[in-house]
């Protein structure tokens, strides 16, 4: 089925994103938008704009028939759903396909066994894609502990089974601690939590995380298009990742992309998703979690492979088969993705909402930014805090990390406060550059990541001669002033800047 | 020609003047130093070459004409004009300084998720009273003294803006 | 030897994009500028800045010795010479080495030689590399022109030795027209020229301009980087190039490559260069001339095969090794460049110079922009009418053109006439679609590219509300008001935008 | 509310009226056909949503207020405001209109590079008089009747506006 009209059920950078391909697949698009979004960048750059409500996302972005009656409204054939909001949600993905519109993403069958994490580890070990090993029933017997961190090997880690916020838990390095250990976890949970039964499961001393993209179609063809490193977290919040992985080799790459596969086809899989993976120091790695929908760092593949996700998403939802073998797809070079939020990094990364007084994008080779904010937007105080992703691509590693940091250096947002030099930072972080880092990383980087270049005192002076001249012509009332002859010329008319001054 | 005002920046009062011009090429006095700079005007802010280098200054001017903030390649700098006026409203503020401590409110903007307290509640320090939600992260605001709550200026729900009193404490 | 700052004897995007690897390569920048560049980007963007005289480039841009001045003032180790300008200019470049500085180029002796069309027509035929065939020498005689004509074969073009600007010039199709036709060019010859003499060349019926970019270095390795395709051509001068070429073999790639790097060893050549070719429509390819320097339409080449061309030049003029055997270069997608002029297309192109008023550059996935105005730029009358090269990649060529379109509507400049609307119609011409042109292409396809969308009366309607409304908030003296809370906030002090409205 | 002003966007004359307004939510009448517009102000310009669709429309003001260019995705008008000041400009400069035609000038900015005749000398139609070049391109300006140099206004290499006056025939 041919598809003409998409709605896009997102806003921000995603929203834009998809719009701009389904320009190029001369698909119209039709943009949603709450209160607080009427002069967003998605609505502007839309074809059709249809308002769904008040600012906050559970009264407009996540109220499932406001959406799809905003499609049947505007004719929409399809909805694309972009990441977060309803993209994992089965019951949307139902509604949707039950309204006669095109779900772009998988069904709502794959979407509920992996958002299950119990059905999606079964599944995984099912299809024998390792998973953490561990226990996932309580235990609570000293000698059945035992056996099973002596199974799994250690380090392992004691968790409570009510647990959470690191309550009764306890890592277990060798044997010799396991009684004195187990005693300490069951007594803090039943203290937090009234249930002294714990699990256990194996420590992942350095874990990387490592994901999977996978393309299916609907005819059954499954493809992997290599992995993506996102190792780089701030509260199990990714900051940076790239393609390929420092720490990838070609024969991990087959078996972990296989297993993605694998995986991929025990449910049925239809359109674009991510396997991701922990991978620990000796590269063995267990399967985490199922995203079913594009990710956010999804350009970096894009770059590295050679293809644009967004269309291969729609192309498969329209039913057409992939147009690639996995013989097809190659690698090419190096891309790196840095997320710039409204954050403040050096105050705890506050969120920043704000008014955009100025922006200057890079640009370049080897330079994409997937950005929503202009100048003169207010973001708003209702979303997510990033409002741009920096993409960058070169020729080996080493190339990309020194394009990143000239693309930050060229970036400037002013009026609210970014990640931007967090990200400089990072790039420039002995552990990032060499390739060696695995989750810990901003906590083990913690001091070098805060420390901001000292102020040149050469630039504090000519920082204040500027101030100091701007006023100067303020108060005596010297301006640019636009000298217009009278001529008929169009562009003459805007005048021309002249800086007359007179002392 | 008026340069009759110094410029603070950060916190360091520096003192400028204009000691020769021609054209875009103007001497400057800072605090004693000499920087004969080439200055023009580009889209927010300056174009200076001094000794050969080129810096770009971006000016973002506020709604007080006085205050500025200024941006360099790597740093951003807060810059006060202090002329006559300023230097009087400094002396004058001086004394009301110290009553504050007994408004809580949040460095940036955001929504009212909770309010954990009404008027004439007796709250502790350290003691949770508000609950503010901007982009998916809330935070807790306490009290910073014990006392009793004289005002509750908000509503749950509201949308405030940053530094906008919320509660007072008395 | 190492290179550590690098003075750029140029200005406008090429000399922004040569600092951006330089960053990259934590390489200082010194620029040079006129008078009118005082506050053009390249002078913002370097390091350091030198002005070198009066706005008409042979004052400035062309004085050979103050930019050695300039150099030597600011300790630079190296000058990059861009394109246009001294860039082809063997006696700069002599002078520059003879003043200790590496020059980033190859060699005057391989400047001269590629400079001189006589010599480097005989140094392609001596390396085996086909050219154009005929006389370079003039002839008069009736009976050598009919041998000659018939050594070369049917249809020859009768030229005067003397002859410029299309006198004395006739195309002869077949045997029969000879006679005729060489009487009517010598007759035209001598009353033009006051000389009859003729020569006699092959004429190329459906010509492509088809070039081979080579990188050599020091050590005398030589590499090719694959064919651009730039046959949309506005009087001689390229408007759009794309790679690989749509008339391309792998069979002809390969041997034409190999013809470009037989060339580039007979000169000794060293950096960037580029091997120009005429290709018929038989795939009959003939050489035309080499370019000594990088050219504008680099970026298509840089995206498909994944180098950086600036920083290979550079490593090579410090004397390294390529990092690349040709076994190593490979294709990957589609590229094509627009070249965007100051110019009103729908007035003869004549120059538009002027004040830019506001400027959106297009992003996103596969977009490259290559620019230097910005907004309150006044684009000087003294320079090259190209503001902008609008570069993008696509998995394939159609993928490409919709990317192009797409991105040609979202870059929006005011305050000046831009070639950006004739470039869309010629991304929708069907010749151009279809990949079936040649240099003919815009003269044949004149009345489809002058064509332009018919104003839809609602969207005339639109513009007229705007301006309406726009008008009737000012004299009702109805703004966007700030509305301005006394808070200590920075952000807040701009205000928030609120359309403050009494009817 | 004045709203006593007409548009003229190209060669067409637009009545336009505002019938209702509920805050951005607008209804016009545009040459008796109506338009239940949504509007708001964006950057340099106006987001107007209409029947769902989303236009942006960009206005480029000039130094004469009653002037604009109004630019939307592929179009670009020129539009003026006719109030009663714009009647009477144009029935008054209608009686001026007809001396035109001998003077010489340049639809661009450019640098004069040769002028080929002086004051006083004789010129026939057709006959190169000035050679202006902006950016690497000469162009030729020719005498537009028979006739007598008046005035030249302008010197060899110097830089002229758009539109500027460069030689007058008599």
């Amino acid at each position: 089925m041919k598809i003409k009209k998409v709605l896009i059920a997102n806003r921000g950078e995603i929203a834009v994103r998809v719009m701009r391909t389904c320009k190029e697949m001369g698909i119209k698009t039709v943009a949603v938008y709450s209160d607080v979004d009427r002069t967003s960048m998605h609505v502007r750059y839309a074809d059709e704009a249809v308002h769904i409500g008040p600012s906050p996302s559970n009264e407009s972005y996540l109220v499932k028939s406001k959406i799809i009656e905003a499609a049947k409204r505007t004719g929409a054939d399809a909805i694309h759903p972009g990441y977060g909001f309803l993209s994992e949600n089965a019951e949307f993905a139902k509604m949707v396909r039950q309204a006669g519109i095109i779900f772009i993403g998988p069904s709502s069958h794959a979407i509920s066994m992996m958002g299950d994490k119990i059905i999606a580890r079964q599944t995984a070990i099912k299809c024998g894609v390792p998973v953490v090993p561990g226990t996932t029933d309580p235990v609570s017997n000293e000698q059945e502990v035992m056996r099973i961190a002596k199974e799994i090997g250690f380090p392992v880690i004691i968790k409570a089974s009510a647990g959470g916020g690191g309550k009764g838990m306890r890592l277990v390095e060798d044997e010799s601690q396991l009684a004195n250990m187990l005693r300490m976890a069951k007594s803090e949970a039943m203290a937090a939590f009234g249930d002294d039964s714990v699990y256990v499961e194996k420590y992942i001393t350095s874990p990387h995380h490592i994901e999977f993209q996978v393309l299916a179609d609907q005819h059954g063809n499954v493809i992997h298009l290599c992995e993506r490193e996102c190792s780089i977290q701030r509260r199990h919040q990714k900051m940076v990742e790239e393609t390929p992985s420092p720490i990838m080799t070609p024969e991990l790459r087959e078996e972990m992309g296989e297993a993605a596969v694998r995986l991929a086809k025990a449910v049925d899989y239809e359109g674009a998703g991510t396997v991701e993976f922990l991978v620990d120091e000796n590269l063995n790695y267990y399967f985490l979690e199922m995203n079913t929908r594009l990710q956010v760092e999804h350009p970096v593949t894009e770059f590295v492979i050679g293809l644009d996700l967004v269309k291969e998403q729609i192309r498969i939802a329209a039913g057409e088969p992939l147009r690639f073998n996995q013989s097809d797809i190659t690698q090419k070079g190096h891309s790196i993705e840095c997320r710039i939020s409204a954050e403040d990094p050096d105050n705890n990364f506050m969120p920043d909402p704000g008014l955009i007084l100025h922006i200057t994008e890079p640009t370049g080779f080897g330079v994409r930014t997937d950005s929503y904010v202009y100048k003169g937007f207010e973001i708003p105080i209702y979303y997510d805090p990033m409002i741009a992703k920096l993409i960058v691509w070169g020729t080996t590693r080493n190339d990309a990390i020194h394009r990143m940091i000239r693309a930050l250096d060229e970036y400037k947002i002013s009026g609210i406060k970014t990640t931007i030099p967090f990200l400089e930072k990072i790039m420039t972080a002995p552990d990032f550059v060499k390739g060696k880092y695995d989750t810990h990383f901003i906590q083990k980087n913690a001091d070098y990541l805060k420390e901001r270049e000292k102020v040149n005192p050469t630039t504090e002076d000519i920082a204040a001669i500027a101030a100091f001249y701007h006023h100067f012509l303020r108060v005596n009332k010297i301006q640019n002033i636009y000298i217009i002859e009278k001529t008929h010329d169009y562009w003459k008319n805007y005048g021309r800047r002249k800086n007359v001054i007179r002392i | 020609m008026n340069q009759n005002f110094d410029i603070k920046i950060g916190n360091r009062l520096a003192k400028i003047k204009i000691l020769k011009q021609d054209g875009s090429k103007i001497l400057f006095d800072v605090d004693g130093k000499k920087y004969e700079v080439d200055i023009a005007q580009v889209d927010a802010g300056y174009s200076i070459l001094w000794n050969q280098k080129s810096y770009n200054v971006e000016i973002l001017e506020s709604e007080d004409p006085k205050h500025m903030v200024v941006n360099t390649l790597h740093n951003s700098f807060e810059v006060d004009i202090v002329d006559a006026e300023y230097r009087y409203l400094e002396s004058r503020n001086k004394n009301k300084e110290i009553e504050g401590g007994n408004v809580i409110s949040s460095p940036m903007p955001g929504r009212v998720v909770r309010i954990l307290v009404k008027e004439g509640d007796a709250v502790t320090l350290g003691q949770t009273v508000i609950i503010v939600s901007a982009m998916k992260m809330e935070s807790e605001y306490k009290a910073t003294k014990d006392g009793v709550i004289k005002h509750v200026h908000v509503k749950e729900g509201e949308v405030v803006n940053g530094h906008q009193p919320l509660i007072t404490i008395e």
